[in-house]
């Protein structure tokens, strides 16, 4: 039976984009770790797949991607995420180059909504998908108002809205996508990983890419760079919590957790969200029982 | 922060014998102007070749620590846009204004970057404008409302936003009970109370106030005024008081100027303007109080 | 293991795949070509090129076969295709003057230099119905055609004066700004729109955009929502000539013939006003442009290029907001990405709603803020 | 016409590799990266730097300007034009602006005063200025102390300018976001950038 969707890699460029487009996305990137946290305008092209489901992380990895690189991309954590699959297919036919789901191996890594748990070295790329890269859309939907306000660093309103939030429900109620302040300059928005992950972004060994195609800005956080969630004195920045639960696959307690329901019983357990990490997890504890016996 | 705690100047400098804001020629023209009102004096603010509106033409003063400086005339003399070219709201087209704690008390603030003027309004300036819907986010709290301008000036603490917040909303009688309602729910005095509040949040060595009782009750107006006059008295901020009402003026001012096409026609000792007025305009704005 | 429901991805793509080809072709007994696409669909192939920002019929045409029919997948995939396109050159300004015009009207004037002219158009046709579509027959079909003797005007051989430059010049219409009109236009493709913008950026933006999204706009304009209820000067569809540099030429004006479009053009004339630069009184010109024959769009883009040049509250008349939430290519990206797992953010709003629970249980009968105990 | 001599450059992979390893040293300022085997194959007219013609096809195209200060400013451009279809243009206007030439402190001056630094809405719409010097290790240029994003706490290197360079470019970048992107590079191909944000003290 016929799989469709299939191209022609002779019918396309290297990495699909053109060589102008690439060339437009790698100068804004180059900005953008120059200037961390700003959001830096390009064009964004359109891609076979569709705006908001990573066109801006997608369009970063192909300008990044040359020959001797290798690719490993993620979903919610997931390898086999359909997202995730349908990414990594398209960036390896138009290139050719090796694909991982071993976070070691990985020269560049796309992802969405999460930081792997396994430490970014310094000789890899983290490239992040974002659906909403302004973090002052919270509190104001223009545009031309928002950049105002990052120009002037009056980062007053959001700061409100935080104190509303201990005003009214006793703590800060922002979910994943947590604004930090990035240089001690500019406000940004992480993209929706968990505040979990967001440590990771401080003084990391890495760097960070922030793509967002639709909304057409491309951002940075380079390595050793100051990136501090907004908190308050008394009010500190609280990542998620999992009361001591553990994987229920390779028993960890030290990784960001999905909480899932058995379909037939209804029974909540847990499950690491990194699927590639807790793969080898098991496969060590599998050794080690091994040796045991 | 990009802008450091030490472009303000140390306190400890003797400062009181020198003004805290020096403006000098504050123009502000809205529309291109042309060789013609640039270098005529114009009857009006009105450019009859090009149509041009200047707003305020070479407007110059000084206002001394804890002063409170009143500025007159009726609408469209150029009093707002003044006061409001001072807060950076409207850009000046020409013209000088320094602040004697900002740097080293030399530096022009009109040609700071947008980023450190707003570090200016921030840090050494409030602002209380006639219509509370410019000074207020009316669906925030009012305690969030002046936690807003303490965490402009870099306070970040909710124990002590919270502490200050009620004291000060208790000096403006607002009852703390209510320091979490949303302004929209309170009357235009209540809000305009809440703004003065706001505005003071900071400790500014510099409040201006752009007609604050306009449009208010005569009761509520007298409460207010009331207020001003105890928060100069307990504080020692300087302060600009425009307003139309020469009323308003004589309660508060030590001096005044009078404003008028967008000039000053005449200014001095509140009391001196009022007995005895030289300019034929303001001669007219005191007869029409008397 | 019900939850993981996407595990097994690769696997499950290409069944996915397999599927749709599956209910594509299942009820089949004679297999669409692109061509029978391109040439019976012509208004949709039109809308999916003017959308796609493409002028390719048979493109379009595939691009339709394989969204099977969705108008807005069809202008994704040409968009996609489009990225890959190394562009090498920009084409001179085409000039609608000397279109080789299929139909045109007017609806200012009864009578206009060259005539009205009605072309293709459904416009006068009872909307009903026609069972009869169900057993069209080929042959009667060629003898009509053949029948008909239809001759293609050639290019150049008759164009028509536009009924703006009549009114123009009587002075009756403010010119925009000629400077404007000697400025290289913004591309839309290679920088991003920013606010306020210039005007060629919102009519790229507008030309590019979703018809319906473009007309629901201009509607609420005319419906009260905005200021401009305007009148059709002219609606004409023809061919242009399309030229570029010739590359080795010094002389930017030196040009070579690459083929023709087909374009809709729209010039809609509204109120009247005081022109700044010489106090005369003037009606203002809403100027629409699209590719392939697409009135409704046209006008619409005429109204909402006039709308946005007036201020005022009305959405309509909100720059950012309209040319924002035009593209189709964004907006149904963006709405269908709901699709996409969100496990983790639901993770984080599930944490903090249950902290959030805790303080309201713990903090019951004390003052609601926890700061102020 | 000016012949293509630059069969050996390969527009895709060439430029990718020079990119990645531009992406190294803004990353991590005073680190230096080296590009010589992606541009040796490059024969650029006038005695101009094949490592800056290198980066000029990674970087300039019809979308943005450059300006080239070199004592035969003129062919170079000219030659760089033809290749990359990018508009030259005065160093005050410039996106990207290639220095192969001694410059004296008033040209030094003369050139600072007058490059984009940006605007604090568009920080971004600055100039990136690639100069090219003799050696990293110089016995005129002194130690100096590096710090900011992308360096882990300091860092002590020769940067190989002169105090002018150094003076007028701190200057340049004394209100953050504004500023200008440094990067130096020698003949042999070794590259070491200085983003806005990163601190030069000493030298």
């Amino acid at each position: 039976m016929p799989v469709q969707n299939n191209f022609e890699m002779s019918e396309y460029n290297f990495a699909f984009l053109d060589e102008g487009s690439k060339r437009e996305i790698r100068r804004t990137i180059l900005k953008g770790i120059a200037i961390p946290g700003y959001q830096v305008p390009f064009a964004s092209r359109e891609l076979p797949i569709a705006r908001g489901w990573g066109t801006g992380g997608l369009q970063l990895t192909l300008s990044l991607l040359g020959r001797q690189d290798c690719l490993k991309v993620i979903d919610q954590g997931h390898d086999d995420s359909v997202n995730a699959v349908s990414i990594r297919k398209l960036a390896k036919t138009s290139s050719g180059i090796e694909t991982t789901t071993d976070t070691v191996e990985a020269s560049v890594i796309q992802t969405r909504h999460r930081i792997p748990e396994e430490k970014l070295r310094d000789d890899q790329i983290l490239v992040l998908q974002v659906p909403e890269p302004e973090p002052m859309r919270r509190v104001e939907a223009r545009e031309t108002q928002t950049e105002r306000l990052h120009a002037e660093k009056e980062y007053s309103s959001i700061w409100v809205r935080l104190y509303e939030d201990i005003v009214r429900w006793g703590e800060i109620t922002i979910g994943a996508d947590y604004p930090c302040m990035v240089h001690h300059r500019y406000i940004f928005n992480p993209s929706p990983i968990p505040r979990y992950d967001v440590e990771k972004l401080h003084q990391a060994d890495g760097l960070y890419l922030f793509g967002a195609g639709r909304e057409k800005k491309i951002y940075a956080v380079p390595p050793y760079t100051d990136v501090e969630p907004l908190q308050f004195e008394d009010y500190l920045f609280e990542v998620e919590e999992f009361n001591e639960e553990s994987c229920r696959l390779c028993g960890s307690t030290s990784t960001f957790l999905d909480e899932i329901y058995d379909s037939s019983t209804g029974d909540k357990y847990y499950q690491c969200s990194d699927t590639g990490y807790c793969s080898k997890q098991q496969t060590e504890r599998k050794v080690k029982a091994n040796v045991r016996t | 922060m990009s802008v450091p705690n030490t472009l303000l100047t140390k306190e400890s400098q003797d400062k009181d014998t020198s003004p805290i804001l020096q403006v000098s020629n504050l123009t502000k023209r809205f529309g291109e102007g042309c060789d013609y009102c640039k270098n005529h004096e114009l009857e009006t603010n009105l450019c009859s070749e090009c149509g041009t509106v200047t707003a305020c033409s070479n407007v110059s003063f000084e206002l001394d620590k804890g002063e409170i400086l009143g500025v007159v005339g009726e609408s469209g003399s150029g009093k707002s846009t003044m006061v409001k070219c001072l807060y950076f709201d409207q850009q000046v087209t020409s013209g000088s204004a320094i602040l004697t704690d900002f740097k080293d008390g030399e530096t022009n603030i009109f040609d700071q970057s947008a980023q450190m003027q707003r570090y200016i309004r921030n840090y050494m300036m409030g602002m209380v404008y006639q219509n509370p819907h410019l000074g207020l986010k009316m669906d925030y709290s009012s305690s969030g409302n002046v936690a807003e301008k303490l965490i402009s000036a870099g306070h970040y603490h909710v124990g002590k936003i919270r502490e200050r917040s009620s004291e000060l909303l208790n000096q403006v009688e607002i009852p703390v009970s209510r320091m979490d309602e949303q302004p929209k729910r309170f009357s235009g005095g209540m809000q305009q109370r809440v703004q003065i509040s706001k505005a003071l949040a900071n400790n500014p060595p510099l409040l201006l106030l752009d007609e604050i009782t306009t449009g208010l009750d005569l009761s509520v107006q007298a409460k207010v005024l009331d207020l001003i006059r105890n928060i100069q008295r307990e504080m020692q901020v300087a302060m600009i008081v425009v307003s139309h009402d020469l009323g308003v003026i004589r309660m508060l001012a030590d001096r005044t100027i009078v404003m008028k096409e967008g000039k000053v026609v005449e200014q001095g000792l509140t009391d001196q303007i009022l007995q005895d007025p030289q300019h034929s305009y303001t001669q007219l704005l005191v007869h029409s109080l008397l | 293991m019900g939850y993981v429901a996407v595990t097994g991805g690769q696997e499950a793509i290409e069944q996915a795949d397999n599927l749709s080809l599956f209910y594509r072709t299942r009820n089949v007994s004679t297999l669409l070509n692109p061509e029978m696409i391109e040439n019976q669909m012509r208004l949709l192939v039109d809308r999916v090129m003017g959308e796609g920002g493409l002028y390719a019929p048979e493109y379009a045409a595939i691009a339709l076969k394989q969204a099977e029919g969705d108008p807005l997948e069809a202008v994704f995939l040409m968009r996609a295709y489009r990225s890959t396109l190394t562009r090498n050159y920009y084409s001179h300004t085409i000039d609608t003057g000397d279109m080789r015009v299929i139909r045109r009207i007017s609806a200012s004037f009864k009578d206009i230099p060259g005539g009205q002219m009605l072309g293709p158009t459904n416009d006068y046709t009872h909307r009903l119905l026609q069972f009869s579509l169900r057993e069209e027959n080929e042959r009667e079909l060629q003898n009509f055609v053949e029948d008909y003797g239809f001759t293609e005007y050639v290019e150049g051989e008759i164009t028509f004066p536009k009924v703006a430059d009549l009114l123009r010049e009587q002075g009756l219409i403010a010119n925009h700004d000629n400077h404007e009109e000697k400025e290289e236009p913004f591309d839309l493709t290679r920088n991003k729109l920013t606010y306020p913008s210039t005007r060629s950026a919102r009519l790229q933006a507008l030309a590019r955009g979703e018809t319906g999204a473009l007309t629901s706009f201009a509607y609420s304009s005319m419906r009260g929502f905005g200021v401009v209820h305007p009148t059709v000067g002219e609606l004409r569809v023809g061919y242009a000539a399309v030229t570029i540099p010739y590359p080795f030429s010094e002389d930017e004006e030196d040009g070579m013939y690459i083929g023709e479009v087909l374009l809709t053009e729209v010039e809609t004339i509204n109120s009247f006003s005081q022109n700044d630069d010489n106090n005369d009184v003037q009606f203002s010109v809403g100027y629409g442009l699209t590719m392939g024959q697409n009135e409704v769009k046209g006008i619409a883009m005429s109204i909402l290029d006039r709308s946005l040049e007036t201020s005022g509250e009305a959405p309509a008349q909100d720059e950012e907001f309209v040319l924002s939430h035009i593209d189709s290519v964004e907006s149904y990206g963006f709405v269908s990405h709901l699709k996409l797992p969100h496990y983790i953010t639901f993770q984080s709003k599930l944490d903090r709603i249950r902290q959030a629970q805790d303080h309201k249980s713990s903090n019951e009968g004390e003052e609601d803020y926890a700061g102020t105990k | 016409m000016i012949k293509t001599t630059n069969k050996g450059f390969d527009k895709v992979h060439d430029s990718q590799q020079i990119f990645r390893n531009l992406v190294e040293a803004f990353s991590r300022p005073g680190k230096t990266v080296n590009i010589l085997p992606y541009c040796n194959s490059i024969n650029p007219p006038q005695g101009f730097s094949a490592i800056m013609t290198g980066l000029a096809f990674t970087l300039v195209d019809r979308e943005v300007t450059f300006s080239v200060l070199h004592d035969h400013a003129d062919g170079v451009e000219q030659y760089i034009h033809w290749q990359t279809f990018c508009n030259q243009t005065a160093p005050k206007d410039a996106d990207y602006i290639f220095v192969d030439q001694y410059m004296d402190e008033n040209a030094i001056d003369k050139l600072m005063d007058e490059v984009k630094i940006g605007t604090l809405t568009h920080p971004h719409q600055s100039a990136t200025l690639f100069l090219k010097i003799n050696e990293f290790d110089q016995k005129e240029s002194e130690q100096v102390t590096l710090s900011g994003p992308g360096i882990n706490g300091e860092k002590s290197c020769n940067i190989g300018l002169c105090e002018k360079w150094i003076t007028t470019r701190n200057e340049l970048t004394a209100e953050y976001p504004l500023g200008i992107d440094l990067c130096l590079v020698n003949e042999n191909g070794d590259l070491l950038a200085l983003p806005r944000t990163t601190k030069i003290q000493g030298g």
